[in-house]
C-alpha cells in the first residue's frame, strides 16, 4: 500500500525541485535595477488613467461562480472513474442522480440567462 | 547582477558560469512586438517562414516589454513617440538590449525634418545598428547575430557596474 | 468643361457670389468663407455630391491676404463628377465656419488643417491637434515654420556633431 | 476608491469626449495604446470601457507623423518621390504611381504604352501583396496564426518578382514620371507566369481555411456594421465602401493607364459587416489576378520611358553621341524640371481606397505643396462610430478589418 504514495512523493519532491532550481536561478544570477517607471503598470506604453483597482460588473462574479460549481462536480468524477469496474451497476445508478441534478441546475441557469454575457 | 555584485571577479569560477549564463541569454532571447513602419513589415517577414527568425532563439515576438530582452525598434521614430519608446525601454527586465534596424531608427534617413528623431540613440542606448532601408530579413539576422556575439562577450564585472 | 458642371458653377455664381478658374480639365471655384457651408450642403444635396475627397489648405506666405487657400474636393458618384471649391483666408483672421455638419470627415480634416496650418474651424466638436503632440509650438506645413533640417554626421564633420548630439545617458 | 482623483484625472484633453460616468469612475478609461498587437502600428485607441462593452472609443494618431508633406517641399519633383514609398509601406508601387500620375497631369507628359501596362502589372501585383499581409494581419488578430504564415509565403513570391524587377523588395521608385527607371528584365515575364499559376489555389486555401469556418463566423459576422450613407459621410472609400454596398471603384468609374481595356468586375457586398469587408478583399485578390493576365497577354512591346527629354533623362546610350542628350541630362539630374503655377488632384486606387495627390506647382523645380489624400485617414475616422456597444474582442476584429496603415494615416 506504501509504495503507491511513495511514487506521489518522488514526484512532488521532484516537482517543487525543478521550480526552485528555476525561480532560484533567476533570483541569484538576474541583474536587479530598480526604476520609478519599472513599477508603474504597464498600459501600452502609456501612463494609465486612474487606479487600476475599480468596481468590476456583476457578470463577472456570475461566470466565476458558475465555473466553480461545474468545476467541483467534474471533480467527483474522478474518483469514481478509478474504481468504475468494481462498483458496477450501483456506481452507475448512483453517479446519475447525481449528474441529473447537476444538470437541472445547469438547465435552470441557462434558462435564467446566466451564460449570456448581456 | 545578484551574484556579481558579491562575488566580482572569482577566475575560473565566474568564467564558466559568465559561458553558461551568456550562452544561455542568446539562445533564448525574446523580441518585442515594437514595429513602427516599413522595417516592421520586413521584421513580419524575417519572423515569417521564409526567413524564420526562430531558428536562433527568438521563437516569440512577445508585445510587452515585461516578458521580452530584445527590443528592435524598427521604424522611423517620431517626436510624439519618443517618451513612449523611452518608457517602453524603462520597463523591460534587466538583461536588456536594444537593435536599431533601419536607417530612419539608425540616423533619421531620408527623413531630415522637424518630425523624426534623428537617429533613436537620442532615447534609447543602442547596441547594434543594422543599415538599410528597410533591410533585408537577412540583413537583420546578421545584425542578432553580431548581437549574440556581442552578449557572448559580456562580463559579469561590467554588467553589475553598469 | 462638360455641362453639368457649368450649370452648377452658373447656379453657384449667383447664389455665392463665385467666381472660377480652370486648369486641365479642373474647375476650381472660388466662394468666400460665409458662403462656404450652404453652398456644401447645396451641392451635396441638389447635385449629390456625396464624397467629400480633399479637405485641406495652402499657405501662399509672402502673400499676406489671402494668405492661405482652404480647399474642398467634392466628387459625386452618381454622376463620375468632381469640383473643388476654395476659400481663401486672411492672414489677421483665421477663422472659418467648420464642414462637420454637412461632411463627417470634416471633423478630423479640419482638425488636421488646425493642427498643420493654424486655421480654426469655428463650432467644431473636437477642436485639438490631430497629428502633432498636445504641446507642440507652432504650426509644421507654415512656410515660415523652419524644416527642422540636422546637419548629418558624415567623417569629415565627426567630432564637432559628435559633441553637439543629445546621446542618451542610460 | 477616492473620486477626486479620476475626476482631475478624466479632466485631461478628453473631458467633452468621455461620458460623464467615466468622471464619476464607473466607466474604466484604458489606453489600447501605441505598443499594441493588434492596432497594425502605431495607433492609440483610449477605450470608455464599462466591463467588457465599448461606451466610446476614441482614437488617437500622430505617433507616426513623418511631416513627409513638408519635406517634399524641400526636394525636387524626381528626388520628392523617394519620400512617397514610405508613405503608405504596404503599397509603395501604388503611391509611386499616384505621384507619378500627378507630375505627370501637372506637366502633361505622356507615358508610352508599354510603360501603361506594366505599370498596370505591377501595382495589381502590389495590390495582391498588400491584400496578403492585410489577411495575414487578419488572421493572427482572430488566433489563426498559421494563416500568417502561409500569406507571408506566397508575399514572397511576389517581392522576389518587385526584386527581380527592380532591385529592391519594398521601395523600388521604378514607376517615375513619365513611365518606369528602366524595362523589365526578360525572366518577367516566366516570374510572373509562375505566380499566376499557383496561386489560385493558394486562394482556395485560405478560404477553406478561414471563410467557412464556424468559429471565425460567430467572431465576425454582423460586428461592425456600417451603412452606405455613414460610410460616405465619413469619406471612406475602397473595399470599406465597397463592403457597405456603394460600387465605387476608381479604376472602373475613372479608368487610368489602360484599365479600361481589361474586364473584371468590381466585388461588393450589402451587410457592411467585418466578414463583408473580408469578402470583398478575397475576392479583389482573384480580380487582380484576372487582371494581371489579360494585362501579360496583351503586353505592348516598345519604349517604357516617353521621348520628351525635357522631363525625362535621356538613357545613358545617348548621352555619349548627342550633345542636347547630356545638357537634358545634366540638367534634369541637378536642377531638376520647372513645372507651371498650377494645381491639379488626381486619384488612384490604392488597395485601401481612393489614393490622391494634390500637388501645386509654382514655376520653379520644388513642388510647392503636396497634399496626400491617404485612404486609412478616413476609414480610421469611421471606428468610434462602428465599434460602440461591441465588446473589446469584436474591436480587435472591426480594426484589423478596416485595413489601416499608420504610415498611410500620419504621413
Amino acid at each position: 500500500m506504501m509504495l503507491e504514495y511513495i511514487a506521489i512523493a518522488v514526484m512532488i519532491a521532484v516537482a517543487t525541485l525543478i521550480a526552485a532550481i528555476a525561480i532560484g536561478l533567476g533570483e541569484l544570477l538576474g541583474p536587479k535595477k530598480k526604476s520609478k517607471v519599472k513599477d508603474e503598470p504597464y498600459e501600452s506604453g502609456i501612463a494609465p488613467i486612474g487606479p487600476g483597482t475599480r468596481r468590476m460588473p456583476v457578470r463577472f462574479y456570475l461566470v466565476a461562480v458558475l465555473f466553480i460549481l461545474f468545476d467541483i462536480e467534474v471533480v467527483f468524477f474522478l474518483p469514481w472513474a478509478v474504481v468504475f469496474r468494481q462498483l458496477g451497476l450501483f456506481g452507475l445508478a448512483e453517479m446519475s442522480v447525481f449528474i441529473v441534478i447537476l444538470l437541472v441546475g445547469y438547465i435552470y441557469a441557462w434558462k435564467k440567462g446566466a451564460l449570456e454575457w448581456e | 547582477m545578484g551574484v556579481e555584485q558579491k562575488l566580482g571577479n572569482m577566475g575560473i569560477v565566474t568564467t564558466t558560469l559568465e559561458n553558461a549564463v551568456n550562452w544561455s541569454r542568446t539562445n533564448a532571447m525574446w523580441p518585442m512586438l515594437f514595429g513602427l513602419a516599413c522595417c516592421a513589415i520586413e521584421m513580419m517577414a524575417a519572423q515569417a517562414s521564409d526567413y524564420d527568425m526562430s531558428r536562433f532563439g527568438m521563437e516569440l515576438m512577445r508585445p510587452s516589454p515585461r516578458q521580452s530582452d530584445l527590443m528592435i525598434v524598427a521604424g522611423r521614430v517620431s517626436r510624439k513617440m519618443a517618451p513612449v519608446l523611452r518608457r517602453l525601454y524603462d520597463q523591460m527586465p534587466e538583461p536588456k538590449w536594444v537593435i536599431s534596424m533601419g536607417d530612419c531608427a539608425s540616423c533619421g534617413g531620408v527623413f531630415n525634418n522637424y518630425a523624426i528623431v534623428q537617429g533613436v540613440d537620442e532615447v534609447v542606448p543602442v547596441d547594434v545598428y543594422v543599415a538599410g532601408c528597410p533591410p533585408r530579413p537577412e540583413a537583420l539576422i546578421h545584425g542578432v547575430l553580431t548581437l549574440f556575439e556581442k552578449v557572448k562577450g559580456e562580463k559579469f564585472v561590467d554588467l553589475a557596474k553598469v | 468643361m462638360d455641362n453639368t458642371i457649368e450649370k452648377i458653377v452658373q447656379v453657384l455664381q449667383e447664389k455665392a457670389g463665385a467666381t472660377f478658374e480652370e486648369f486641365r480639365g479642373e474647375v476650381h471655384v472660388f466662394v468666400n468663407a460665409d458662403k462656404i457651408v450652404d453652398s456644401l450642403t447645396f451641392l451635396r444635396d441638389e447635385h449629390a455630391f456625396s464624397l467629400l475627397s480633399v479637405l485641406t489648405a495652402v499657405d501662399y506666405w509672402p502673400q499676406e491676404n489671402p494668405r492661405f487657400h482652404v480647399i474642398y474636393q467634392l466628387t459625386s458618384l452618381t454622376q463620375n463628377l468632381s469640383l473643388q471649391l476654395r476659400v481663401p483666408v486672411n492672414a489677421n483672421q483665421l477663422k472659418m465656419p467648420t464642414a462637420t455638419g454637412v461632411f463627417e470627415v470634416a471633423n478630423w480634416r479640419e482638425r488636421e488643417v488646425y493642427d498643420m496650418f493654424g486655421i480654426e474651424f469655428e463650432g467644431h466638436p473636437d477642436p485639438r491637434r490631430i497629428l502633432m503632440a498636445e504641446d507642440w509650438i507652432g504650426h509644421p506645413l507654415r512656410k515660415d515654420f523652419p524644416l527642422g533640417y540636422e546637419e548629418p554626421q558624415f567623417s569629415f564633420n565627426f567630432e564637432e556633431i559628435d559633441l553637439r548630439k543629445p546621446y542618451v545617458k542610460e | 476608491m477616492p473620486d477626486y482623483q479620476l475626476e482631475e484625472v478624466a479632466v485631461g484633453p478628453y473631458k467633452h469626449l468621455v461620458s460623464e460616468r467615466a468622471v464619476s469612475g464607473e466607466t474604466m478609461l484604458l489606453n489600447m495604446g501605441p505598443q499594441h498587437p493588434s492596432t497594425h502600428g502605431v495607433l492609440r485607441l483610449l477605450l470608455e470601457l464599462d466591463g467588457e462593452t465599448i461606451v466610446n472609443c476614441i482614437p488617437d494618431i500622430g505617433y507616426l507623423h513623418t511631416g513627409v508633406e513638408k519635406n517634399m517641399e524641400a526636394k525636387t519633383y524626381l528626388k520628392a518621390e523617394v519620400m512617397c514609398d514610405r508613405l503608405d509601406y504596404m503599397n509603395p508601387l501604388g503611391n509611386n504611381l499616384a505621384y507619378s500620375m500627378a507630375v505627370e497631369k501637372l506637366v502633361d507628359l505622356d507615358v508610352p504604352p508599354r510603360a501603361q501596362a506594366l505599370r498596370v502589372i505591377l501595382v495589381e501585383l502590389q495590390r495582391i501583396a498588400s491584400h496578403l499581409v492585410w489577411l495575414g494581419a487578419f488572421g493572427l488578430d482572430l488566433a489563426a496564426m498559421s494563416l500568417f504564415l502561409y500569406c507571408f509565403r506566397e508575399r514572397e513570391v511576389i517581392l522576389d518578382i518587385f526584386e527581380l524587377v527592380s532591385g529592391q523588395r519594398m521601395m523600388t521608385t521604378y514607376i517615375r514620371p513619365g513611365g518606369l527607371w528602366r524595362d523589365v528584365p526578360v525572366e518577367f515575364e516566366s516570374a510572373v507566369r509562375h505566380f499566376l499559376k499557383i496561386y489560385p489555389a493558394r486562394i482556395d486555401e485560405y478560404e477553406a481555411l478561414m471563410s467557412k469556418n464556424p468559429v471565425l463566423q460567430d467572431r465576425i459576422v454582423g460586428i461592425g456594421k456600417m451603412s452606405a450613407q455613414d460610410a460616405l459621410s465619413y469619406g471612406v472609400t475602397g473595399p470599406m465602401l465597397r463592403a457597405s454596398g456603394v460600387d465605387w471603384d476608381l479604376r472602373k468609374a475613372r479608368p487610368y493607364m489602360g484599365y479600361e481595356q481589361y474586364e473584371f468586375n468590381v466585388p461588393t457586398r450589402k451587410e457592411g459587416d467585418t466578414y463583408a469587408r473580408y469578402i470583398v478583399r478575397i475576392e479583389e485578390m482573384r480580380e487582380s489576378l484576372k487582371i494581371i493576365e489579360q494585362a501579360m497577354n496583351k503586353l505592348p512591346m516598345g519604349p517604357v520611358n516617353s521621348d520628351n527629354r525635357k522631363f525625362v533623362p535621356p538613357p545613358r546610350s545617348e548621352i555619349g553621341t548627342s550633345m542636347e542628350s547630356l545638357i537634358h541630362h545634366f540638367k534634369l539630374w541637378t536642377e531638376g524640371f520647372p513645372a507651371p503655377k498650377a494645381s491639379i488632384y488626381s486619384a488612384v486606387e490604392s488597395p485601401r481606397g481612393e489614393l490622391g495627390v494634390y500637388l501645386e506647382g509654382d514655376g520653379g523645380p520644388k513642388p510647392y505643396r503636396v497634399h496626400w489624400r491617404t485612404p486609412s485617414f478616413n476609414n480610421l475616422s469611421v471606428i468610434s462610430l462602428i465599434t460602440k456597444g461591441h465588446l473589446v474582442a469584436d474591436l480587435i476584429g472591426i480594426l484589423a478589418s478596416v485595413d489601416i496603415v499608420l504610415g498611410d494615416i500620419d504621413r
